[in-house]
């Protein structure tokens, strides 16, 4: 782990995964700068491309560390290194 | 469920059914009369409502409401397993009466052959305590959302898709999300499946079911958080988990049947304060009757084949 | 459950049927063949065996063993949800019988109306692929233990009591452990409480009886590890978390109705190379059947009466 | 949190918890020393003899953070401050 990296974890669910060839788990490292944001303002990535036009879509829920990224502040929440985040699709099937 | 009330005694054949779970601590003859004094309807008896139907007849809820204007076909037998083959067309609502009646012929059950709509949903739910939201489509969760906001009762919702599942009490009491706090507008209807189109596993609607029974008999027996309840409790000693309950935000626990761990909570958001489901300006009942859900929804392709 | 066997083509009424997890990814033609070639026996048709049993034979397995020798009591009815009140009195294997023909008639559905006993347990558990723990007791547990590894067939192990759950798949290739490796020694009986002494609630073995159901139904899909069958599901695009199956070490996962969260999962031991059950100096069968289970784990006091 | 202490979360389950008032989750904090271990030698806290005690009978289950501690050494496992110790009883009902 070099400090100048972030090391995430990104995981789909509830059928997202099938947009990324059916993998649910995705680690990931991006460049690291003081207060890293989820949004930064500049893409960096794809999976930050995909973070961003994924959590704007109806029917979807953000997790960071298993707790909705409404109560952590949404864009604005600081990423630390090793934090993961979910992106989930809201079930209508029974 | 009032606390006032004078406990009635159970009969003998009651305290002999019910008594593997009258004997736990904290559950006692209280537990079981708060049982048989509660009313819960099930809207949907497809893949998520049957087992929780099965579970909630056979703990001794008093009435249960069952809601579902379909049929039972072959194609449902795979996981709606209330339903047999030799009920195959007959109204899933009243396949399951026939089935529920014979674990628990001591209990009221109320069949509803007819589908939801913003112009019943509150005539049918009003007499209930608790509702379980057991359906598959878009537009009736949106009213089921609605309705129990406006009637201020909780939502035990589950969901279930191919090898996953979600469950999630909504409106509950102080301060919990509704559905439309979560997804204030509905997804776009091409990325909406349902299960004919996706396919699902019986025993995914199998487990997200039963556990929606258990957060049910939860809220009954006052293990979700309501103050007066608790307190009965406390007294008589259930595991020191209970407290924890108390200031807890709200969470979605997520089933997914091939993941390691399978189970995975999250912690949700409170209620929205400016939520048109249940902030300030919410929708008032006529509001309710008002709203063309489907339309709400992005149209008029949602099939209610009942999970 | 053998890879080398053409596959034979499915009736019209069988597509129907199983249409909704058939048309799972991964899943299609193949995975249902799997089930109906695969022969699945649950011991004990109590609160964890109707469930999983109901499960089993709603996806299409096409063998089950049921083995039980008590009868239905009233009791029962709070949790053994196969049973009715007409049943009352009835073998439990049979009135299980009755209620899983309502719901597929095309399976096959053999009953025991028989205590497992040391003598009898090879003779009636070798014809099966998967073996479900759903007993009550101590020395029955260690019995299958000892008789899974002698066959060399996977246990899966449920437990429920009060308002806690367990399940654990024991002998599971290539080295998972045996009951025995976890437990060296029964628990002293004095410590050990039946569900008739402490109570226990419905959902509770409602919801490890349907977890049981997934984990057999992934063991017969060949989704826990087994190489062969792994390549064939991911030529068929099966999600990626499959591959963490592979070198994933045994686990066991707690449930605890009222905790937060309420499910656990946890790593266990692999094998021990020294363990009487599984090790290199194993029971072989002859001294199965030459154990008292009962004397080992500390004497006669127990009551088979099926969960 | 000082750093001459370690902080441990102990829980019971499965009917252990009846031993405890009932209570399940106990946070307690014991001295450190260099290499604390499980079994320390010398008994340092009633929950310390707790585990000791039942770690040694039958049909118990001893997990350091949601791992079989068969895995992590048993007794000789060097704990870290925030470790989970869940002492857990095998069920036998159905
Ligand atoms: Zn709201
Ligand atoms: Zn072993």
């Amino acid at each position: 782990m070099s400090l100048d990296q972030l090391n995430l974890k990104i995981v789909f669910g509830g059928g997202l995964e099938l947009l990324f060839s059916n993998q649910r788990s995705h680690n990931i490292s991006i460049p690291s700068r003081v207060n890293s944001k989820l949004y930064n303002g500049e893409t960096t990535t794809t999976e930050e491309q995909n973070i961003k036009s994924f959590s704007r879509r109806p029917g979807i829920l953000v997790l960071i560390n298993d707790t909705d990224w409404e109560l952590e502040g949404e864009g604005d929440y600081v990423l630390n290194d090793g934090d993961e985040i979910v992106l989930i699709s809201t079930l209508h099937g029974g | 469920m009032s606390m006032s009330i004078p406990l009635p005694p159970l009969s003998l054949p009651e305290y002999r059914r019910y008594g593997r779970q009258m004997i736990l601590e904290g559950f006692g003859l209280e537990g079981q009369v708060k049982l048989r004094n509660a009313a819960v309807v099930v809207v949907g008896v497809g893949g998520l409502g049957c087992p929780a139907l099965q579970y909630l007849a056979a703990a001794g809820v008093g009435k249960l409401g069952v809601v579902d204007h379909d049929v039972v076909d072959l194609s449902n037998l795979q996981r709606q397993v209330l339903h047999t083959e030799s009920r195959m067309n007959m109204a899933k609502a009243l396949s399951a009466e026939i089935a529920l009646r014979e674990i628990n012929s001591s209990i009221t059950i109320k069949p509803y052959v007819t589908q939801l709509t913003s112009n019943n949903a509150r005539k049918i739910l009003y007499e209930y305590d608790i509702i379980l939201d057991c359906t598959d489509n878009v537009p009736t969760r949106y009213l089921l959302s609605d309705t129990a906001v406006a009637l201020g009762k909780p939502l035990v919702s589950g969901a279930a898709m191919k090898l996953d599942g979600q469950l999630c009490i909504y409106n509950l009491e102080p301060d919990g999300p509704c559905y439309r706090c979560l997804y204030p507008r509905p997804p776009v209807p091409t990325t909406v499946k349902t299960c004919e189109e996706t396919g699902v596993l019986g025993v995914v609607t199998g487990t997200i079911g039963v556990l929606q029974a258990v957060e049910c008999i939860k809220l009954i027996l006052g293990l979700h958080g309501n103050k007066n309840s608790l307190l009965v409790f406390i007294t008589e000693k259930l595991p020191n988990d209970l407290y924890l309950c108390l200031d807890k935000n709200s969470t979605l626990l997520i089933f997914s049947a091939l993941s390691f761990p399978p189970f995975r909570n999250a912690k949700l958001r409170k209620k929205r304060p400016n939520c048109p489901g249940c902030g300030q300006d919410r929708l008032k009942t006529a509001k309710i009757e008002e709203t063309d859900y489907v339309a709400f929804c992005g149209g008029p392709a949602f099939d209610y084949e009942g999970m």
